[in-house]
């Protein structure tokens, strides 16, 4: 394993610490180095916090700011962060109208938000969202255990333009809750990772190989299949998708290619084309469109494909303005 | 007898000596097992379990002065807070969840201490937080035999072996909670790592307390 | 070799048609598909065209927009496009104020671009920047030979503020030769690339080696030596590169950490944040920054380091509002 | 004699059936070598200059009814023009700039005809294009040489030889240009895939001009 870095243990605080400066105009750290938050926080709103283990850069981070999220908590490598930090956030971040916590769905995430939420819940008032976004695992596991992955990053961003609009947190919680059923993840394997502090790749994968189905901590998937073209890879995995999608009711569709950190954009690009080609030859529109490296597993060499269901309202609330140090538009 | 064995921890509650005996002894079997922990991990998690338990084992050392100063309901609680708050990942807010459980059930027992139903609530409490039951590959196999062998009054090499035994078992299951049950099938084969520290803890406790009052 | 890809004859043209349509608010295919361009051309301001191969991406095509590119030209995988190309991109970029050919200095782009002008010379005004950032390869070649580096998408934004600030094509040509004696890039690789086209490795180091002062074709760079961490290697190429850089004259600083492809954005915040501390124990501020995948070598892990000193005119044309598929920012 | 062989060319000119001849060679050389042309390129460049001539001459090939129709400087112009519009990289405009040069100089040359003197200008032009000099390690190492012997009146076999041994040549060069360049020291003991490309072309067109002028 060669990664650019100094020591396994001080690795994510130095890369943190490097993102908050590059981008000291949007993010400050919260107290005590705890969490990244937004450099001026405007009260009067709901507080948006997410957070998670680190490896999946530039997620959570990289998306706290104007029009998303307000504050993003940052554990270990594929190690969720701890309840002091999250509690420290919503100490910081809650200006009176509350906090909505934003969990990927990953049993480690959800119980240490959940501790943070009861610790904290006497002095403030908190509500949990947690995202379900990955393709039906297939009956090998229980079913409401969907992981939370690429797709996090849409609810994010919806439910950021929502709360900068002055929702409230029961209506926030409404929208989060709809979106669940209506965004849906699917991501291929190329290459297993390399944990840093373990120096061990998490699986080998033939030349010929590619793993399907995997979430973003490295973790093996549903099935491994024989390595095929892109367009027949693109082909599956939209099936697995549109299979698993509750049935459209006149919405706006989004179409999310997200690499898994060791991809190089020119090939999601290419899948992008591919999916956008395989939609239409469905009968499908794509309204709008994602392509990019934003929610990763290490350096995996992968992509995942999202297919998000939206209404007219929240296709405005994804173009409404954001200024973050990765997904930037509007005024 | 464990019954005897663990009236006698509250017996000689606030006793520095044994709390920090615990801690010590927790800390060892983690630090001296940690990289097999994590290599059992890799198998079906994310590999860091290891790493993980060393480095709360490591905060609560950090506090070690300040915790036997503590009565021990009460510096169960503070280790299982400085566990939450220290290893993250599932295995913090579960093995953090037991241990604060235990603390509290045992300082509400005013009087008469039954630890046996203290461990039920506490095990119990564990499962809700991890919405997890018996069999699906988790510590939660381990914490429930022991728990079983505390109710039996079992002896300290009772529970020990039980707990070792526990753990093996959870190679032929399938999981159904952690990252372990993304894997359907193809986790079964293999130890559950949180059930294999969960044991090794156990057998720890049990020596340390069996050298503290020898049968 | 694995890749998302169809066909290696094909692969170049699915990615730019999917950057296309996932962009089609910003960009537009040109003529025949030789080239990408801007979709609202702004007549009066001189056009801003730059190219090369592909394996670079997001390089040239994601920085076509407002405030940067009028128009890219992409050839096949480390081949520089060919003058039909780039002649049809000059003449429906050019509204009539003349092109600036921005060429990153290769030769097969230079060759290439200098026979379209040649060709295009009647009809067109032409001017052409070769962009020389590289670190001096130190006497192993000809000193003029400084390649084109990640250093480009600096030139190409200051030039391309300039040019959308009405400048004509002499000053724009002065600022540029100007920048080329004030812009510094070195580049360390992990791990050499598969070119799709042959199939095999362009290098391959061992687990604790790394390749130092490459370039972003692939090719090895001027010594192989041992890995370090993160800390060491940046002082080496910082060291490098300030020593190659003009004397200051009191401008300010813009730090650019690039990604080869391969290397996750954490990695790239960790060396910004050593990068920094380094510069700032030496005396140095740092003015402005930029962290990302910019200026690729298909999957490379690696990153290179750029520095530019830039005078209070310049900054102000690196804040400039910008808005095109990557670089976004401004009003 | 050469001389004699190229003389024969231009008097027959706009014979459809030598352009085509000549067009159907060099493909068919390419074709037959691109790997190992791209294998060359691999040690000291990219990889892909067999790649690069081959979509050169397939363009070529493409056009080849068209181009048999024209008079021969006129097509070999239009054969340069066809390269820098497919080949790219640097091999394009270096093999372009060579055809369209000896086309234009021999398409000027009213009557008298110097196909010595006319190569002389386009090797001299290529040069410039590369701001490349003898002993760079380029496909002019095998350019300057051949221009010598068609000066000395050598025949095809001896510029066929003399093309392949200053192919060799380049292996003990330092590379000063093109990519292999910025490996410095490092693109000694290689052969340079241009000059090899430029050998292998010099001898399929002496091999097609042999067949059809036997000595
Ligand atoms: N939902 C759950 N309920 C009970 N135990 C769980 C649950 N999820 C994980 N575990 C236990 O935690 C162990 C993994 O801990 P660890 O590796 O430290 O955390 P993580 O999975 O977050 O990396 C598993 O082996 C299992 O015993
Ligand atoms: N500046 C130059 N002058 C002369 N010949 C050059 C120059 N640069 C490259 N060459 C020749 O071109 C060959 C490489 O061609 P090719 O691989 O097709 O292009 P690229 O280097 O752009 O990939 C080299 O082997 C060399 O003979
Ligand atoms: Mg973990
Ligand atoms: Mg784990
Ligand atoms: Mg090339
Ligand atoms: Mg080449």
């Amino acid at each position: 394993m060669k990664k650019f870095m100094n020591r396994s243990e001080t690795l994510v605080a130095e890369s943190l610490a490097g993102l908050v400066a590059a981008h000291e105009r949007l993010v400050t750290f919260g107290a005590d180095g705890k969490f990244v938050r937004r450099r001026s926080l405007r009260p009067g709103k709901v507080a948006l916090i997410s957070g998670g283990g680190a490896g999946h850069e530039p997620m959570h981070v990289g998306f706290v700011g104007r029009g998303m999220l307000d504050a993003a908590c940052t554990g270990h490598v594929f190690t969720s962060p701890t309840p002091d930090q999250i509690i420290a956030a919503i100490r910081e971040t809650d200006g009176g109208e509350g906090c909505l916590l934003i969990v990927k769905n990953y049993d480690g995430d959800v119980m240490n938000f959940e501790m943070a939420a009861e610790l904290a819940a006497t002095e403030h008032r908190i509500a949990t969202v947690v995202v379900r976004d990955d393709v039906d695992p297939g009956g090998s596991t229980r079913s409401q255990d969907r992981r939370g992955v690429a797709g996090t990053i849409v609810v994010e961003k919806l439910l950021g333009a929502a709360a900068e609009a002055g929702w409230g947190l029961d209506a926030l919680c409404t929208l989060a809750d709809d979106l669940n059923g209506r965004i849906r993840t699917m991501g291929v394997s190329l290459r297993g990772v390399t944990v840093p502090d373990t120096e061990r790749e998490t699986f080998v994968l033939s030349e010929n190989e590619m793993e399907v189905g995997v979430g973003i901590h490295g973790e093996p998937g549903r099935a491994r299949v024989k390595f095929a073209a892109a367009d027949e890879i693109v082909e599956t995995m939209l099936e697995s998708i549109l299979s698993d999608l509750a049935p459209p009711r006149g919405e706006g569709l989004l179409l999310f290619i997200n690499g898994f950190g060791g991809t190089p954009v020119s090939e999601l690009y290419l899948a992008y084309h591919s999916a956008r080609a395989r939609l239409h030859s469905l009968g499908i529109t794509v309204a709008r469109s994602l392509v990019g490296t934003y929610v990763t597993s290490l350096d995996m060499a992968g992509l995942s494909i999202t297919v998000a269901r939206l209404e007219e309202r929240e296709l405005s609330l994804w173009d409404a303005p954001v200024d973050t140090a990765v997904l930037r538009w509007g005024g | 007898m464990i019954g005897e064995g663990w009236k006698k921890v509250f017996e000689v509650s606030a006793n520095a000596a044994l709390i920090g005996g615990l801690i010590d002894a927790c800390r060892e079997v983690i630090a001296a097992n940690a990289d097999h922990l994590s290599e059992l991990d890799r198998a079906i998690g994310d590999g860091d379990h290891g790493t993980n338990m060393r480095r709360g084992l490591e905060a609560v050392h950090v506090e070690r002065s300040r915790l036997v100063q503590l009565a021990l309901p009460r510096a169960l609680e503070e280790i299982g807070l400085t566990l939450v708050m220290s290893v993250g990942g599932a295995a913090g807010p579960l093995y953090g969840t037991l241990l604060i459980e235990i603390g509290r059930q045992l300082s509400g027992a005013s009087g008469q201490i039954d630890f046996a139903r203290a461990l039920e609530r506490a095990v119990d409490a564990v499962a809700r937080r991890g919405r997890a039951s018996p069999g699906d590959k988790t510590l939660l196999d381990v914490l429930y035999p022991v728990h079983g062998e505390v109710v039996r009054r079992a002896g300290l090499a009772g529970i020990c072996e039980v707990a070792q035994r526990a753990a093996s078992l959870t190679t032929g299951m399938r999981a159904m909670r952690g990252r372990a049950a993304f894997l359907g099938d193809r986790s079964i084969g293999h130890v559950d790592p949180g059930a294999k520290s969960c044991a090794l803890l156990t057998a720890a406790i049990c020596r340390f307390l069996e050298e503290q009052w020898p049968a």
